[in-house]
């Protein structure tokens, strides 16, 4: 039983960790500002959830050892999976809100990740368009 | 340090490496704050000498394998550390000596009253004085770093700069041509109207 | 202690306070602070400062950082190069090296980090204070018995510094006639977050009033784990702070007034000092909650326990509402309108 | 079980050092701010994984929970910056102000 706890926390953490991985990778990696903010947005949640995961997997141990003395570890799960939750809320809040922050500071995209065919304004031209005719 | 083996040396690094570190912080933010131009750099400056200071006393008050300072609460939960109170009360009931009442760390001793007669000088927490004064001194930190701001903010709002070279130049202007009157007149009829 | 943890954060620490100084831009300045801050939180954690990390936590992430980007806001977000501050660079170099020196020469005498038996953790009253407090008041978190209790002059100042630091700041950016004018825009009926963005409004909705119901749990909970009332204050403060970035100044001003502000930021003062002289009325020190065995229940210990948490409200309220007006009066220059 | 957690903060903390990178070298302030923000997520993580090698993580889960709740106000200050600023710059470009260009809160 210990076992298996053991081997699913550390498999959560260890997939959080390949995330994070990827998030730094592409953090440091990637050409311009809005492809950074896609590696940093994405992987940086799911790793963090993973990992958190991990750890509520890994708290949760000792109330299958002993449900009736330990039953307070469900409360530190719990408080756990709640970081989990407002991370899942709180993490691509920030990111949208970087996101168009960064838009409106006018930032360029690389050429190297810009779809040429694609219709519609540039960058460019919805950067230039003052705030009302945005909203 | 005349012949002392590879792991002594680095125990001794690493004994001595709070300190280094709190004296490079404070270096770091007084040459900030004597040196840097800008009004909010030397600010963050004074945040990081608070930071060195900070660290030299709550790094002070560590211990190799300490407890959290929080008594009687373990790694489990709070109802079985409750029962270890109750038990160890009773035990003092009991006619016990008062020191065996004091809660035990130890999470058996919820199962075991018998066992609840660990004092509490036998699990090392670490030491909560230095936390205490630290602590309040955190947030002091932040309010007077607001306070600081706002003076940043009047000082850019009267000499429009916090570049200190600026300011100081806007200063000796202001007084060569005596009119410091008029300057901080126009800013300060300015500031509520804009 | 975690060593391993403890010297990379070190290390870490120092470069991330190079670069914070480097930094050209002070947006960006500012921001890494923000990482200074995340790092020495997890510094104290590390040696096992709970206490002090919960509250470098709720003061780095949630307050000193908005402050800092809000006073940019109103100045200037470049720092120029540096004109005649070279000569200074110099001397302050000599000076640093000197003080270093000193400073680096006496570390050989000091004991090492983490042992127990050094003079700061075999001090009498230090040792007291761990094997003593529990029994003399039944607050397992020693840090808020000690805080609350044994050092409670030192605590009483220093929320009275927190608000005459308010009284400053409005002192020296207030600005009066905007003020008087404010209660009339204050009366309108403004729209909650007109202004703002769709999902970031949506987010603090949910976000502020668990951030709230968790800071009075941070307030009430903090004789049995980490927290109390500075941790509480601070927390609380920064979910106004949040309203105010999410939905506007307005919209935080309307839940809580400047003027309510100091209201109940000396309110606060006046309960933690009231009940220091309520001892002193039924015959004890300033402070000494013993002697009010008799008019709470449950003990001598409990009475203590039981005046620690009034007291802890009490900071609870002056930070929360200090912390508060620092922000309101940054983030617009002290008019209460506009702004950031 | 502990010296794998061990080895999960240090791997954690060492790539929050890689990120430093990127918040050494920008080259933009928001560039910064990204991972300004990913490194306070991880924050909250480590501040967990030391619960959990304390062996007190219900002590330690107060102010993660604290973290995970205010580490976004920061770059929700620095995204209400940006927006502020354009603001006021296109206000100031409609309304130009006859001294000082910071004098205008739009």
């Amino acid at each position: 039983m210990s076992l298996f706890f053991d081997i699913l926390a550390g498999s959560l953490m260890a997939a959080g960790l390949i995330f994070f991985v990827g998030t730094v990778t592409g953090m440091l990696r990637f050409p311009d500002f809005y492809t950074r903010m896609h590696a940093g947005g994405k992987g940086d949640t799911l790793s963090t959830i993973l990992i958190l995961l991990g750890a509520a997997v890994h708290v949760s141990e000792d109330f299958f050892h002993d449900p009736i003395h330990q039953w307070g570890v469900l409360l530190v799960m719990v408080k756990i999976l709640g970081i989990a939750a407002f991370l899942m809320l709180t993490s691509p809040t920030s990111t949208h809100a970087l996101m168009r922050a960064g838009f409106e500071d006018a930032h360029e995209t690389d050429e190297t990740v810009v779809d040429k065919d694609q219709d519609g304004p540039s960058l460019e031209e919805l950067q230039s368009r003052t705030w009302e005719e945005r909203s | 340090m005349e012949l002392l083996t590879l792991t002594a040396q680095f125990e001794w690094i690493l004994g001595k490496s709070n300190y280094w570190a709190s004296t490079v912080l404070l270096l770091i933010g007084l040459h900030a704050m004597i040196s840097k131009n800008n009004l909010i750099k030397k600010l963050i400056g004074m945040s990081i000498f608070q930071t060195g200071i900070i660290l030299f006393y709550v790094s002070a008050g560590a211990k190799h394998g300490a407890q959290i300072p929080i008594v009687h609460y373990g790694h489990d939960s709070h109802e079985s550390h409750d029962k270890a109170a109750h038990a160890a009360e009773h035990a003092a009931d009991a006619g016990q000596q008062v020191a065996e009442a004091a809660a035990p760390a130890a999470n058996h001793a919820a199962n075991h009253a018998a066992d609840a007669t660990h004092t509490l000088g036998e699990t090392l927490y670490v030491n909560p004085l230095p936390h205490v004064l630290m602590l309040t001194a955190i947030v002091v930190g932040v309010a007077t770093l607001g306070l600081a701001l706002a003076m940043v903010q009047k000082v850019y709002a009267a000499y429009g700069s916090i570049e200190e070279d600026e300011v100081l130049d806007a200063i000796a202007d202001s007084t060569a041509d005596s009119t410091v009157d008029s300057t901080v007149d126009r800013t300060v009829k300015g500031t509520p109207e804009a | 202690m975690i060593w391993q943890l403890d010297l990379i954060l070190l290390i870490f620490l120092v470069i991330t306070a190079l670069i914070s100084l480097r930094v050209r831009d002070l947006l960006g300045a500012s921001m890494v602070f923000g990482i200074y801050s995340f790092l020495i939180c997890l510094l104290w954690a590390g040696m096992g400062a709970v206490d002090v990390a919960f509250t470098e936590a709720a003061v780095g992430a949630g307050v000193s950082t908005v402050i800092l980007v809000a006073t940019v806001y109103h100045t200037r977000r470049v720092t120029g190069g540096h004109k005649r501050a070279s000569g200074m660079k110099v001397l302050s170099l000599l000076l640093m090296l000197v003080l270093g020196g000193v400073l680096l020469h006496a570390s050989g005498d000091f004991p090492a980090l983490g042992d127990p038996t050094s003079p700061a953790n075999d001090h009498p009253v230090a040792q007291y204070y761990i094997e003593g407090s529990y029994q003399d008041t039944k607050v397992p978190n020693l840090v808020t018995s000690v805080l609350a209790d044994y050092r409670g002059y030192d605590t009483l100042f220093e929320t009275v510094v927190v608000f005459v630091a308010g009284i400053g700041i409005l002192a020296v950016i207030g600005v009066p006639t905007a003020r008087m004018r404010r209660e009339e825009v204050c009366g309108d009926t403004a729209q909650f977050g007109e202004d703002s963005d769709l999902i970031i409004l949506q987010t603090c909705r949910l976000v502020v009033p668990v951030l709230q119901l968790f800071a009075l749990y941070v307030i009430a909970h903090g004789h049995h784990s980490p927290g109390g009332g500075f941790q509480g204050g601070v927390l609380f403060g920064a979910s106004y702070i949040l309203l105010a970035l999410s939905g506007g100044l307005r919209e935080a001003l309307r839940r809580l007034s400047e003027s309510m502000s100091f209201r109940l930021a000396a309110c606060g003062i006046v309960i933690y000092a009231g009940f220091g002289l309520l001892c002193m009325a039924l015959g004890s020190s300033f402070l000494d909650y013993a002697i009010l065995d008799s008019i709470l229940p449950g003990g001598v210990a409990m009475a203590r326990s039981h005046s620690m948490l009034i007291v802890e409200a009490g900071v609870g309220f002056t930070v929360t509402t200090i912390l508060f007006v620092i922000y309101a009066n940054l983030a617009t220059r002290g008019k209460l309108e506009g702004g950031l | 079980m502990n010296g794998f957690i061990l080895g999960v903060a240090l791997f954690m903390l060492l790539l929050v050092g890689a990120l430093l990178y990127r918040v050494c070298v920008g080259p933009t302030a928001i560039d910064r701010i990204v991972a300004v923000n990913a490194i306070g997520t991880k924050t909250t993580v480590l501040l967990v994984l030391i619960g959990l090698l304390f062996d007190d993580v219900g002590m330690f889960v107060d102010f993660a929970v604290a973290y995970g709740l205010l580490n976004f106000m920061g770059s929700l200050a620095a995204a209400r910056y940006f927006q502020r600023s354009e603001r006021r710059a296109e206000a100031d470009l409609r309304h130009p102000l006859p001294i000082q260009s910071n004098g205008g809160d739009a």
